[in-house]
């Protein structure tokens, strides 16, 4: 695949490969660090990368509709990281059939054989991480999780971990209820979940945000911190402050400035007629209050500023 | 004396005005593009995009925007009846998914061979659902259609998480999958869909009867029903109408990404409304054309294509999106201003 | 309520109407206490009576807007219930309302023709093509009855003159009525001309027709023209009966006003 | 025979009727407990909660529930004066992330000491929001406020993702997180701040001349005009107000969370639409109730707390949470036409 | 429009208002076609005209409703422009629309003082606290005036019936008139008593409160009852004046339905 000449970016005619990044979103922490990741390769290699993404996770046909106007504009590659990975396909397909390479990021299409690689870490490792880590580090006692917003396969798959991991130990799943991935409903949830269960000992988040929130709920309530456990998942900034102020007990990263670098190098040796691997693990980190200062330092220089 | 449409002061129909013919006739033509109202607004906004983006005009990108238009079309359609009775409908959003998903799963459970069954089945679904807003509203006696509609909003996306257990599930019809991605040239099938329906639409409104009763109950309820317009058949009957149309949108959702999955159609509710709005329709009711309701879909679908094709990023997308649609409708209300001024000019001409 | 109310409007044809005992309240406000009502065939009765008095809540009862709380309503000596307003359409019973229930978002004809539309084939209701043609010419010809000056009929309604919206409502409730026509103070806005065309109409229509009236009138010049027999309300009640004549007017101004009471007078209540 | 306010029929206010003493009594009771209205619905739905959860009545628990409801009745608030002027304002979602994010950022890079000052500053943005909705409606002659306040809902969304390069800002002044999270006694200071702000409300639009133009515009804005109400003004103000209220939401909002986050306040317009709806105001305008308002937003914490605390899975929380709100609403049109027939009943009586 | 046209009602004092070539078009329809009116001080002026001949049209002009597309507005000589509602209020100029303009939720009182609330202290108008108590007597007595039955002063206006409205809405107008009371057919929906009410009020007006009156009406008794001066209009022109007696009616009405033409008579235009 080559570029078409006509796009008017100005990638097609010096010769650089024209990358179009399609994440599922750009506006939360995690999303950001991929594109920092992006960014970062995209310099290091010279392509011409542009990084776009649906306004919010859930935006299925918005990232349709963005995978669409990269076929229209001929790029060179695209990188999706497929909100809904079934409902992509046909898509992808389309870009597949017009000869533009697909690599897919963070979440993969089981079974789809049109992609030449994919690059990330399954939410639902994720999930069994932290319920490994909940395993050994925690007392058994209760546990309480919050979901995202109801029907988000990444998120979903990130309880469904934990929840299997903790099936038949002596952890007991008091409450299992949705907080839309917000902070404030996080700690919203978080308060009614205390009020019913006092005696819950492990909070399990399915992202940083809510586990935050969640802290909030726990502090007003008067609760010490040490009495808790609270995970959540992503390693963002934010969490990693609350880490190292000793407040949040662990958060699941997915190494997500790797995974977007990752993906882009390959994507360029693709382009470049390099042979490579079909399916790259980035794996998880384990952040935690001993290795959040050090993990919090390289944040810092990852994120990607898009405005 | 007994003259009954001597239009005071205007011309003859036939005659355009005696003293100064030639700006006279400048005027006419003047009134006639202004005439065109909406479209006038969709062709300003189409030449500015394909100024900024040459691929814009390009067949295949509008065959694009067709496609991108034609599921907030089809609600926005359905949409317009319930608005013109002053009415709304949030629940449309969430119908997509539910009868997406119960279509999906009774054609695999059932493990009917004619797959093309899941496509009355969808839309079936979806006028049950519209059938229980309007009934109801009507019958439940609710003092406005906002509450009945936002229930079904949550109810039916909570119906589609749970009976697909919150999992897409994938593979649909052939039949299906042609009305969501497949091209007649660079035609999209469900931009034919929408034509289809907007005719559907149109002819019920301007030529039949009932299309007549659901301006007259938007026009004054009380008043509607002292004539014997049976307002309560006709009030269900829209909701009916709006969720078939979820039905007919939760189609074309399926087929362009083959599948039905339960958080589809998140927040086109308003993407819907906000079209019919654009399109000239009004929430006190009793006011709305397809036309319009069309040409909203379609600025809304032009403008976020070529967001998309020139790259804005998401957040700026949000204000240039913001800012363009607000914009659309000052020009439109500024169209209709000169409308009425070139009217008036057009009479005192013809009477000097 | 039990002082002795001699039947209302019995002269002329047999009853076509009768209300018996009509009580309608609305929460504290008792609009109707007991009305007695005959309309005999062909006739044409006066209903007047102060503002407030419970005339207009009397004609939407029958009319089927309003259900009464008590009391019997006879439509050729068979008690019939009238519970919405298509069922008074059925039995032949049109109106005008005081606040007139037009359209404002729709045309002239349109207006006129709203719930009795023209349509092809004639038969099927809401799903008939309208046949607008027809509608448009049979409106110009009812129009031109009146001889109201209207700038198109294809206007809107909305943004016509107050005479002009009261004779779309009044040509649309004569063109329609086949049994009772009820006209709640029809000619309040009209010019003096489009008025001596109303009371010409009303005149005319119960022989040429075959229909009774109702009319409901301020105006007692109006009433003595046309009114076979009037009937005076006040506060809910019928307070007296007399046959409109330059002599009577006297008398019946003072039943309305009080100064006077008729026939079945009774003393204020509450 | 002069007598101007005579109620037809009716009894003289201080005898209960003078027929059958004992039933009219009885009568008078029951009229008096439907009379609650609102509240008496919302008191039905706390034994219910009570009944079904047996923490729901602990002290803390109900402060979670006022606290959890404060954020929809802050909004609602504000909402409840535009949508008695018939109109809507979708924007007080985005608005909250929007002056959240900016009066955040604005003191952490001005490094102001004086932390309170982020309180004032997010009402001011959210004003300023609300400006801009109503100046555009008004001004730019819009036909109705859905088109500037959706606008708004994704140029504030827009703008909050924009500053805040999508990230969260942790660490909020110990002002703003008190008025989040403190309490005195088991009572949420967030509580406080609702019952003041209602009182406000309340006032202005029974004693002040400024709501009762509010109502008027809603009620009948061309005559509102022709008597020289400032509608132009008024209207406005509604929409300033509206803005100022989100803003006030976002420093609960921040103060809960101890931060500002850019997705925050993501579809709260809808429950505060809902909310002042189910508490009985119009969508057609010159409708609504501070108190109404108050039990809306109360109806929807108490059902979404009471479904939390017994861990009903989210999929039947959409189900249930749509369920019980047509229940509730249709409760209270049943109270409503208990109310009327109670008191016809009542006339009835006195008259015999 | 080269037609001599006199000006009309010139009797009567100097003149309040003067009107000069007054046109207004709404798209294709011209509803007024240049009108010359003018107002004596103290002077009752009858505006009359056959239904959409521009009556109404002409007063919301020049209670700045509408705004003229060519003419003046001339108060006590100097020209104004009148260019909202508020501007003619602050001019002494009160006006009673056909359409009555009343708040159909909110009560009596609220009703009668909308944009003229008493409050406490007096000065703040939109900040000011509601003096209900105030405006609750004050309502009364101004009601009994014009002996209206009203069920319940705090109940809604949107329930009551056409002439408890109307007659709100003409208590609301003579209340605040300071300059000029314009009154569009004011008396339509009223019955006998209260129209006559409202009759004598506009009769003693002019002298009581130094004010000017504009009265249209479609009832020649009333006009020859109280007006100085009658103005007739059709289809957007004046057409000609006289003063109203029982002698002139006959002329006046020609005039009103084209049959004959008075001083300023023109042919039908176009
Ligand atoms: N829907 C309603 N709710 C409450 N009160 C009502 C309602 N309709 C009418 N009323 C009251 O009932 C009484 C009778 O009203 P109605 O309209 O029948 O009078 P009317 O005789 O037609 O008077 P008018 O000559 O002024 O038209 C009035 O006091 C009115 O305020
Ligand atoms: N806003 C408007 N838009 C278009 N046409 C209008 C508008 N207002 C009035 N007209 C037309 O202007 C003409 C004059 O109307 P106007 O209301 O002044 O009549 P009028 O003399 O008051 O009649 P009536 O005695 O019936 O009240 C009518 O033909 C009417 O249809
Ligand atoms: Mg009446
Ligand atoms: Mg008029």
């Amino acid at each position: 695949a080559c570029s078409s000449g006509q796009g008017e970016d100005g990638g097609g005619g010096d010769g650089q490969h024209d990358v179009a990044v399609i994440l599922k979103t750009v506006s939360s922490p995690f999303w950001l660090q991929v594109a920092g990741g992006v960014e970062r390769a995209g310099q290091e290699t010279g392509a011409n990368v542009t990084i776009q993404g649906a306004t919010a996770e859930t935006e299925v046909q918005e990232q349709i509709d963005l995978v669409r106007s990269a076929i229209t504009q001929q790029v060179d590659a695209l990188v999706v990281a497929p909100t809904q990975a079934d409902q992509l396909q046909p898509i992808l397909d389309q870009a597949v059939g017009q000869d533009i390479p697909v690599l897919l990021v963070d979440t993969d299409i089981e079974g789809w054989d049109g992609k030449v690689s994919f690059v990330g870490t399954d939410n639902h490792g994720v999930g069994v991480t932290a319920g490994e880590f909940i395993l050994e580090q925690a007392d058994p006692g209760q546990v309480a999780v919050i979901r995202g917003v109801p029907g988000n396969p990444s998120t979903d798959d990130r309880v469904d971990g934990v929840l299997e991991t903790l099936e038949g130990s002596d952890f007991e799943v008091v409450a299992d209820l949705a907080a839309n991935s917000d902070r404030a409903e996080g700690r919203a949830v978080m308060a009614d979940i205390l009020t019913a269960n006092p005696d819950v000992s492990v909070v399990f988040a399915a992202n940083d945000d809510m586990a935050l929130g969640a802290l909030e709920a726990i502090k007003s309530a008067g609760l010490a911190m040490e009495d808790i456990m609270v995970i959540g998942v992503d390693g963002t900034s934010d969490a990693v402050s609350s880490m190292t102020a000793g407040e949040l007990d662990a958060s699941i990263a997915q190494n997500s400035f790797d995974m977007g670098r990752t993906v882009v190098e390959m994507t360029v040796q693709h382009l470049d007629g390099e042979q490579i691997e079909a399916q790259v693990d980035t794996g998880v980190t384990v952040v935690t209050p001993e290795n959040a200062e050090e993990y919090g330092s390289q944040l810092e220089d990852q994120e990607a500023d898009l405005s | 004396m007994t003259v009954t449409t001597d239009r005071i002061g205007a011309p003859p129909p036939d005659a355009p005005g005696r003293g100064a013919q030639g700006r006279s006739r400048g005027l006419f033509a003047a009134l006639t593009v202004v005439r065109l109202g909406p479209v006038l607004l969709l062709l300003l906004i189409v030449a500015v995009m394909a100024l900024i983006s040459p691929v814009f005009l390009s067949p295949f990108n509008l065959g694009n925007v067709g496609l991108e238009a034609s599921v907030v079309a089809i609600l926005a359609l359905g949409q317009l009846l319930v608005i013109i009775t002053a009415g709304i409908d949030l629940s449309v959003g969430s119908v997509i998914a539910m009868s997406s998903i119960i279509a999906a799963l009774w054609i695999r459970d059932l493990d009917l061979v004619s797959g093309w069954l899941v496509i009355p089945s969808m839309v079936l679904v979806g006028g049950l659902a519209g059938a229980i807003n309007g009934t109801l509203y009507v019958k439940g006696k609710l003092p406005h259609p906002f509450l009945p509609t936002l229930a079904m909003l949550m109810v039916a996306r909570g119906v589609a998480l749970l009976v697909s257990g919150g999992q897409p599930i994938t593979g649909m019809p052939e039949s299906v999958n042609a009305i969501g991605s497949a091209r007649i040239g660079q035609m999209p099938l469900a931009v034919l869909l929408v034509a289809g329906l907007a005719v559907v639409v149109g002819v019920v409104l301007r030529r039949i009867t009932w299309g007549q009763w659901i301006y007259a109950i938007g026009g004054n309820r009380e008043g509607a029903r002292r004539v014997g317009v049976p307002v309560n058949r006709v009030t269900i009957s829209v909701y009916v109408f709006s969720g078939m149309c979820a039905g007919t949108a939760a189609i074309v959702v399926s087929g362009q990404t083959n599948s039905a999955y339960p958080t589809a159609g998140n927040l086109m509710e308003l993407s819907a409304i906000a079209a019919v709005i654009i399109g000239g329709a009004s929430f006190f009711g009793g006011r709305g054309t397809v036309i319009g309701t069309l040409v909203g879909a379609l600025i809304l679908g032009v403008i976020q294509n070529g967001l998309n094709l020139m790259n804005v990023p998401s957040s700026w997308q949000y204000v240039a999106l913001g800012t363009a649609v607000v914009i659309a409708v000052e020009l439109d209300v500024l169209r209709s201003r000169l409308e009425t001024r070139l009217r008036t000019v057009r009479t005192e001409e013809s009477e000097s | 309520m039990t002082a002795p109310i001699e039947p209302a409007g019995a002269a002329g044809g047999a009853p076509v109407l009768e209300i018996r005992g009509a009580v309608k309240r609305f929460g504290a406000v008792t609009a109707l206490a007991g009305v007695d009502l005959t309309v005999g065939h062909r006739q044409v009765v006066g209903l007047l009576g102060d503002n407030g008095a419970g005339k207009s809540t009397l004609i939407k009862a029958i009319t089927g807007v309003h259900q009464l709380d008590e009391g019997k309503i006879l439509l050729d000596g068979r008690e019939v219930t009238v519970d919405a307003p298509t069922t008074a359409r059925a039995h032949g019973i049109e109106a005008v309302y005081q606040d007139l229930a037009l359209f404002d978002n729709l045309d002239v004809v349109t207006n006129l023709y709203l719930g009795h539309e023209l349509t092809r084939p004639r038969g099927l209701r809401g799903l008939g093509w309208l046949d607008r043609r027809a509608m448009q010419r049979d409106a110009q010809e009812r129009l031109e009855k009146l001889q109201v000056h209207l700038p198109d009929l294809r206007g809107h309604v909305g943004l016509m003159s107050g005479g002009q919206r009261q004779a779309i409502a009044v040509a649309r409730a004569c063109a329609f009525a086949s049994r009772i026509l009820i006209l709640d103070e029809p000619t309040a806005a009209l010019g003096v001309r489009e008025t001596r065309n109303v009371l010409d109409t009303v005149r005319r229509l119960p022989e040429d027709h075959d229909i009774s009236v109702i009319l409901i009138s301020h105006n007692m010049d109006h009433v003595v023209q046309v009114c076979d027999d009037a009937v005076v309300m006040r506060q809910g009640r019928v307070v007296g009966t007399a046959v409109p004549s330059p002599e009577t007017v006297e008398d019946i101004v003072g039943m309305i006003v009080g100064a006077k009471e008729g026939a079945g007078q009774k003393g204020r209540s509450a």
